[in-house]
C-alpha cells in the first residue's frame, strides 16, 4: 500500500529524424497523439499509476512543449510534497567533447537517483505507446536470476524493420544480448520475434555502478548504451508485454498507429483500462455537430465544429471542419481548419493549419502528406507545401 | 488578509423541483451543457471580474459539490489569502448552526466573511446560467454611493408578474419592490444578486438577530428593511442572456438553448471563458454506425447511435441502434442499444437498458434519476 | 475510483475539556509545538503511512480547521482519485444530518466511504500527538483474518483503570472490554484507533439505523456487539510516544515533553516527518536584549525577552523586559514589554499587554483564551 | 479590482563574477538573503503583489537552483489557470553568433509579450533586495510625460561604485541618460545620486516594436541594451523608489545587505510591510536553543540547532552550531555545521559547509572569508581553502 521504492528516468532525446518535419521543433515524446494526448503521457501515466513519484526527465534540445505539456507534473501526481520531477538540462551532442559536460551528464543522473533514494529504477523513453504494469514488472524483477530486466513484445516479422532492436533470449529464458531483428529467429510456433521496448528494470545501486563506471572512461557514453552493455555482461530477465504496443520511429508508424486506434478493441483496451492514461487537463467547450455532419469511425477531440465530414480519422481539439468539406483516414491535430468543398485524404495536419476551400489533398496509406504547423494552404499551388517521404 | 469585495454564493438550495434529478446532490452541482455544472457560471464570472475571494454556502448533499469545487484552482480560485471555500452549517458553543434563509446563512458565516475584512458584499446564487461582469455592477455601487445595489434584468411586462420586481425612480433609485406583482408597474425582475457595504448589513443582521430574529431571507425581509430605513438602494440593470434553470423544464430548455449555434451566452468566447473541473479523459469516439446532427458530445463520449439535437455529457456510451433526440444526457450514462430517447433528461450514472424508451414531450419532459436503471441490463459489447 | 483502505478521521470533538483554547475553534486545530496543530500528526502518519484517501468528520467550528487542511496538498494527501475531504453536517431529503457519536458520524458518511469502494476503513482520532505506521497494524490485521483490529497501548495497572481496557486472549483477540474498569485484568488501553473490513461494519451501521439505531459509539456500542457476535477482533499493540492532548493539563505536558531533546517523538526524524500546512514567513529575529534557552522558536517570531523552557509559535512578539518560563505560546500572540509568563499556555492571537503577568503552576497551567487580551495595549515600539 | 493588465520579464543572467565563489553553481537571483529567502523572491513579490500572472523568465546557465526554488510558482500566485511562468532556456553567450540563437533570443520575447495580451511590461532584474509597489509604478507612469518610465534610488556617492549606473535627469524631472555615477553631480540639497536600479516600465506594444527593430539589425544587441538605448532616445519618467534598497553586485555588498538586515528597522520595513515578501514554503522542524545557548541580533530559520553564540550574524535554515561555538558577523547558509569551540568571524559559509571542532576563522568586515558549498574545514590547515576577495 505505500508508495513504491522505484524511480523512474526518462530520456526525451530520442532519434527523431525519421518523424520530421513533425519532430522540427518537438521530441518524440511531445508528438501529439489518438486526438488527445502526447506519446509521453503513456510513460508518465505508467509511472504515476505505479504510485512512483520520483522522475529524472533529460531535456531535450526543444524543450519548451515538454514544459508546457508536463508543467509541475500535477497531472500525473508527480507534485507531491516528496519526489516529484527532476529535469537535466540538454546538452548539444558535440558539446560532449568537453570533459565538463561528460561530467554533468553522470553527475546529473547519479544525483538524482542518490536523491530519490529508491530501491529500484525503471528507465523509459517517451517514443512508446503502450500501457504497462510497471508494479507486475517490478514483481517480475524481484522473483527473476538475473541483475536487470528488460521488456519486449512479441512481433511478426513483417511489421518490424529488418534493423530495429530484438532480444536474443536463451532456452533457460535469459536474455543475453541484443540483436537486429533479422538476424533473430522467429518462434517456432507462432512465428514471432521478441522486440526490444528500450525499458529496463534493475536496482538503483547497480545503475549507480554503472554510470560511475561509466564516468571513469575516455569515451563519452550514453545511458542507453550503457545499459546495452550490462545487460550483455550480466544477462536479463525477459519481461512480456502483451498490451497495444507501437513504437513511433517512422512517419509511417506514427499514422498507422494513430490510424489504429480507430480499431474500437485498441481504443478501449488501451485509454479504458484499469490503469488510466492521464495528460493535461484543458477547459474546452463541447464539440458541435452541426446539421448535415457527417463522422463515423473517428475520434475527436473537444472544442470542434464539424459542417462537413470526417472519416476514420484522428481529430483533436479545436478543429473545424468547415460545410462539405471531408476528411478522411487523415491525422488533424488542434487549432487547424479545412475550407469549405475541400478534401483530405491521407493527409497529416500538424497544429494550426489552415486549409483554404475547395482544395483536394490526396496522400498514401504508405506515404501521408504532412503539412507543417501553422502552415497555409489556400490555394491549388499551396499543396506541394506538403511533405511526403 | 483583506479583500475590497467578497463573494458569496448561496448554493444551498434543496431543488426539490428538480425532481429526481438532485434527490442526492445539490442543485449547483446540477450536470449543464455537455462540460459543466450550474455553478460553474457564477464561480467563472467571478474569477473573470476579479472577485477572487467566494464562500459557497451550502447544506443540502454537499458531497458531489464539494468534489467538484476542491480547492478552486479549475476556476482560478485558488490563490493565497483568497481563493474558495465550501461553508457547511457547524456547531459552536452557542448551539448547531442550521441556515434558515439566504440573509441567516450569511449571519452564521460572518466569521468567515470577518475573516477577509471586505468593505463590499457580493451575493450569488448557484443556480443561474449566464455571463456576467459583477466589476461594473462594482462600478456603479461605488458610483451610486449605494448601501445595496440590486442586480435586476428587464423582462417583459407579462413575466413581470412570475418575479420580484423593483419600482425605481429616475436616478434608478429603488422606491418600492413588490412580490410578484399581479399589476407590475415595472418590468425591473430582481435576479437574486446584490452588492451590500459589508458593514452596514452585518448591524442589519446582528441587530436583528440580538432581537427578534427577523432577517432570514434577502427579498422578504432584508430589501424591505433597507427601504423601509431609507438606506440608498440602487437597480443595476443586467442586459445579457439569463436563465433560472430551477425546474426540470427550464433546465431542458436552457440546454437547448445552449445548443444553437448563436446562442446568447455565447460559450466559445475565449475572453470570458466559463471553466470547470476538468477530467483528462480519453477523446470520444463516433463508430460506424453513429450518426450524429445538430448536437454536442464531448469527451470520453462513445456514441454507435442516432444522435439529434441532443447534449452528451463526459464520458456517456450510446450504443448502436439507439436513437436520442432533443435530450441532455447526463455525465457516466449509459445507454444500451435499440434505445428510444425524445425530450427527456437523462441523469448521472443512469442506465438505460437494451430496447428501453424514455419518452417526453416539450411540455412535460421525460426524467430519468441519477444512477437509476431503466430496463434490462446493458449487453457487454 | 477505489482504494484498499480509507481513513476517517474522527475531528469533530467539541473539546471542551480544552476551555477557552476551544471556544472558537475545534480541538484538532488547535497550535502544538511551535509550527503543528493537532492534527498534522494524523495526516502525516496517513501520508507516511501509504493511505491516500482521508475523510475528516467534523462539525464543530470548522473554519480554522478547513481552512488549515484546505487541499491537503501540505500533507501530501492531493492525488488524483484519492485526497484528503472534510466531512461535515448536511441536509438530505431524509432530513438533517447531524453526528451523534462516532459510529454514528461514520453512518452518516456512508455515501463518502462508498465512492471508494474501500475493502478496509481505518478509524482515527484527530487529537493524539504520536506516530504511527498504519500499514503495520493493517499488515497484522490482515495477518489475523480480523474483522476488527484496536489499536491498543500498555500502560501500568494504575493508569488501566482510566482507560477503555481490552482483555484478549493468548492469540491478541480480545475476549472483553471493559471501560474504565476497578480492577483492570489487563494493560492494553484502547487508543481510538481501529481497522474495521468495511463491509461489515457497514452491515452493522446499517441494520442499526433501521431498527432501533443503537450504534452511536464504538466504544460502547460497536465494540460490545462484535464481540458477542463472535466477530474475529484483535488487539494490535503500538509501543512508542503516544499522548491524548484532550485537556489542558495533558496539552501543556505534551509541549513540555517536545522541549525535551531525547523526546521519544523524535520530530526530527526525516525518515517520517511531520507536514503541516507552511506559511512562508520571515526569518525569526533575535534581539540584543534576548536572553532564549532551552526552547523552540520558529519562524516570525521577534524575541526581545528572557525565553527559558518555553515554546514559541509562529509569528508570536515578545518585547523586551519580558520573561516567559516554562510555557506555550500559540501562533500571533503579541507579548508586551515587561510581562511574566510562568506555566502558561498563551492563545491564538491573544494579546498580553505590558507589565502583566500570567502565572500558573505545574498542577493548575494558566491559560489566555484564543484573541483574548490582557492588561493594557501593548506600546508600539 | 480585476488583474492587472501588466506582463513581468526577469532576465536571470545578470554578471556574477565578483559574487563568485557563491555564484559558482548559481546565478546572483538565487543567493540566499536574510536567512529565509532568495533574490529572486524580491521582484516575483513586487510582481505577484501587483495582481501581476505573466511573467516570462530568461534562465541563465545553472537553471536547476532557479527550477528547484520557483517551481510551478505557486509560492507567487503564478500556477493560475490564466498566465504563469515562461522561461526562455539559457543559450551560451557566444552561441548568438549564430543568426539562428539571435532570432530565437528575439522571437521568445515577442512570443511571450504577445501572448500575455497585456497592455504594459516590467522588465526586472532578480539582483535588487527591494520591495516596490508595482501598482503605484504603473499610476505614475500613466500619468507621465515619457513612454518609458525608469526606477531609481537616491544614494550617497560613497555608498556606490564609481562605475555603476546613474541617472541623468533633466530640470523637468526626464529621464535623459544612464550615466556613471562618478559623472553625476549630487543634488545640492542632500548630497545625493540617482542610481539606476535596472526596472523599467513601459507599453507593451512599444517593448514589441523595439525588440522587432533590434532583430533587424547586423549586431547582437540583448533587452537591456535596448532599454537603455531607448531610454536615451525617448527618455523616460524617473520614479523613486524610498525603501530599502540594495544591489547584490559584489560580495561586500552581498555581505553588507544581510548585515542591515539586523538593523530592526531594516527587518520591519522590508518584511513585515503591506506587501508580503513570498518565497518557497518548506517543512520544517523548529529551531531549538540549547540551555546555556547565547544568541543575539540575529536572524534564524526553523530547523536549527543552538547550542553555541550567534552574535550578529544571519543564520539559515538547519544549521547546527554546536556547544562554545561562537559565530559573530556571519552568513551561515542552509545545512552547514559549526563544530564545539570553534570561532567565526566575518565568515560566509555557503551550503552544507562543515567546520570541524576548535578552529578560529576571522574575516574582516571588508572582506569576509568564504567557503563554498559543501566544503569540509576539519582543520587549521583546511582554512586556506576560504576564499577572500
Amino acid at each position: 500500500m505505500r508508495q513504491n521504492n522505484v524511480s523512474a528516468i526518462i530520456d526525451l532525446n530520442e532519434p527523431s529524424d525519421a518523424l520530421l518535419p513533425l519532430t522540427q521543433f518537438r521530441p518524440v515524446g511531445t508528438l501529439p497523439f489518438a486526438g488527445r494526448y502526447r506519446l509521453i503521457d503513456f510513460p508518465l501515466s505508467a509511472i504515476s499509476n505505479a504510485g512512483i513519484r520520483d522522475v529524472g526527465m533529460f531535456m531535450p534540445r526543444s524543450a519548451r512543449s515538454v514544459q508546457d505539456h508536463v508543467r509541475s507534473g500535477d497531472a500525473w501526481n508527480l507534485d507531491s510534497i516528496r519526489g516529484g520531477i527532476f529535469t537535466f538540462p540538454y546538452v548539444a551532442n558535440k558539446d560532449y567533447s568537453d570533459p565538463a559536460n561528460r561530467r554533468r551528464y553522470y553527475d546529473d543522473y547519479l544525483t538524482f537517483l542518490r536523491k530519490s533514494d529508491s530501491s529500484y529504477t525503471i528507465v523509459i523513453g517517451a517514443r512508446n505507446v503502450d500501457n504497462i504494469n510497471v508494479q507486475e514488472v517490478q514483481q517480475f524483477h524481484v522473483e527473476g536470476n538475473n541483475p536487470i530486466t528488460v521488456l519486449y513484445k512479441r512481433q511478426l516479422p513483417d511489421k518490424v524493420n529488418a534493423n530495429e532492436e530484438a532480444l536474443n533470449i536463451s532456452d533457460a529464458g535469459d536474455v543475453t544480448t541484443i540483436m537486429k531483428a533479422s538476424e533473430i529467429t522467429p518462434d517456432p510456433v507462432n512465428h514471432m520475434v521478441p522486440m526490444h521496448m528500450g525499458v529496463y528494470f534493475l536496482r538503483t545501486s547497480l545503475l549507480i555502478d554503472l554510470l560511475q563506471n561509466a564516468s571513469q572512461r575516455e569515451e563519452f557514453i550514453r545511458l542507453p548504451e550503457i545499459l546495452h552493455e550490462a545487460l550483455e555482461v550480466y544477462n536479463a530477465n525477459g519481461y512480456e508485454y502483451t498490451g497495444f504496443y507501437a513504437n513511433i520511429n517512422t512517419i509511417k508508424r506514427y499514422f498507422d498507429a494513430n490510424m489504429a486506434m480507430l480499431d474500437e478493441a485498441n481504443y478501449q483496451a488501451l485509454l479504458f483500462s484499469q490503469r488510466e492514461i492521464f495528460t493535461k487537463n484543458l477547459n474546452e467547450i463541447p464539440t458541435f455537430f452541426s446539421k448535415g455532419s457527417d463522422v463515423n469511425t473517428s475520434l475527436l477531440g473537444t472544442g470542434c465544429r464539424i459542417e462537413g465530414q470526417a472519416n476514420h480519422s484522428v481529430i483533436f481539439r479545436r478543429v473545424i471542419i468547415d460545410r462539405s468539406a471531408k476528411v478522411e483516414n487523415s491525422i488533424i491535430m488542434q487549432g487547424s481548419k479545412i475550407g469549405p468543398g475541400s478534401k483530405l485524404n491521407y493527409v497529416i495536419l500538424d497544429k494550426g493549419v489552415v486549409i483554404g476551400p475547395h482544395l483536394t489533398i490526396e496522400g498514401t496509406p504508405e506515404k501521408p502528406i504532412i503539412f507543417e504547423k501553422n502552415m497555409s494552404v489556400l490555394r491549388a499551388s499551396d499543396i506541394k507545401k506538403g511533405v511526403q517521404h | 488578509m483583506s479583500t475590497e469585495m467578497l463573494a458569496m454564493i448561496l448554493a444551498g438550495g434543496q431543488g426539490s423541483r428538480l425532481g429526481k434529478l438532485t434527490k442526492s446532490t445539490a442543485k449547483p452541482a446540477v450536470p449543464f451543457g455537455g462540460r459543466y455544472r450550474i455553478i460553474d457560471f457564477a464561480l467563472s464570472n467571478c474569477f473573470n471580474s476579479g472577485v477572487n475571494t467566494v464562500g459557497v454556502v451550502t447544506q443540502y448533499q454537499p458531497l458531489e459539490l464539494n468534489a467538484h469545487i476542491q480547492n478552486g484552482a479549475s476556476w482560478g480560485l485558488d490563490e493565497k489569502n483568497a481563493g474558495v471555500t465550501v461553508l457547511q452549517p457547524f456547531a459552536s458553543r452557542e448551539g448547531e448552526k442550521w441556515f434558515q434563509g439566504t440573509a441567516h446563512a450569511i449571519y452564521q458565516n460572518i466569521d468567515y466573511i470577518d475573516l477577509y475584512q471586505p468593505k463590499y458584499i457580493l451575493i450569488l446564487s448557484g443556480d443561474h446560467i449566464y455571463k456576467m461582469d459583477y466589476e461594473a455592477m462594482f462600478n456603479y455601487h461605488k458610483a451610486k454611493k449605494a448601501a445595496l445595489t440590486v442586480g435586476v434584468l428587464p423582462v417583459s411586462m407579462e413575466e413581470a408578474t412570475r418575479f420580484g420586481i423593483m419600482n425605481t425612480d429616475e436616478t434608478e433609485r429603488i422606491i418600492e419592490f413588490e412580490e410578484k406583482p399581479k399589476k407590475p408597474k415595472s418590468n425591473l425582475a430582481s435576479m437574486g444578486i446584490y452588492i451590500f457595504n459589508w458593514p452596514t448589513l452585518k448591524k442589519y443582521l446582528v441587530d436583528s438577530y440580538s432581537t427578534d430574529g427577523k432577517m432570514e431571507d434577502f427579498g422578504k425581509d432584508v430589501i424591505p428593511a433597507y427601504l423601509s430605513h431609507n438606506e440608498p438602494t440602487y437597480a443595476y440593470a443586467f442586459h445579457g442572456y439569463w436563465k433560472d434553470v430551477g425546474t426540470i423544464q427550464s433546465l431542458w430548455q436552457a440546454n437547448m438553448e445552449f445548443l444553437e449555434p448563436n446562442n446568447e451566452l455565447n460559450i466559445g468566447d475565449r475572453e470570458w471563458r466559463i471553466y470547470s473541473k476538468n477530467d483528462a479523459l480519453p477523446p470520444m469516439y463516433v463508430t460506424k454506425s453513429a450518426k450524429v446532427n445538430n448536437s454536442m458530445v464531448v469527451d470520453g463520449c462513445y456514441v454507435a447511435g442516432d444522435i439529434e439535437h441532443t447534449i452528451l455529457s463526459q464520458n456517456v456510451k450510446v450504443g448502436s441502434g439507439t436513437v436520442i433526440k432533443d435530450s441532455m444526457v447526463m455525465p457516466n450514462a449509459v445507454i444500451g442499444k435499440d434505445v428510444t430517447i425524445d425530450h427527456a433528461i437523462i441523469g448521472e450514472r443512469a442506465i438505460i437498458g437494451d430496447g428501453a424508451s424514455v419518452i417526453g414531450t416539450e411540455d412535460d419532459i421525460a426524467v430519468v434519476g441519477f444512477q437509476e436503471v431503466l430496463g434490462k441490463e446493458v449487453e457487454d459489447e
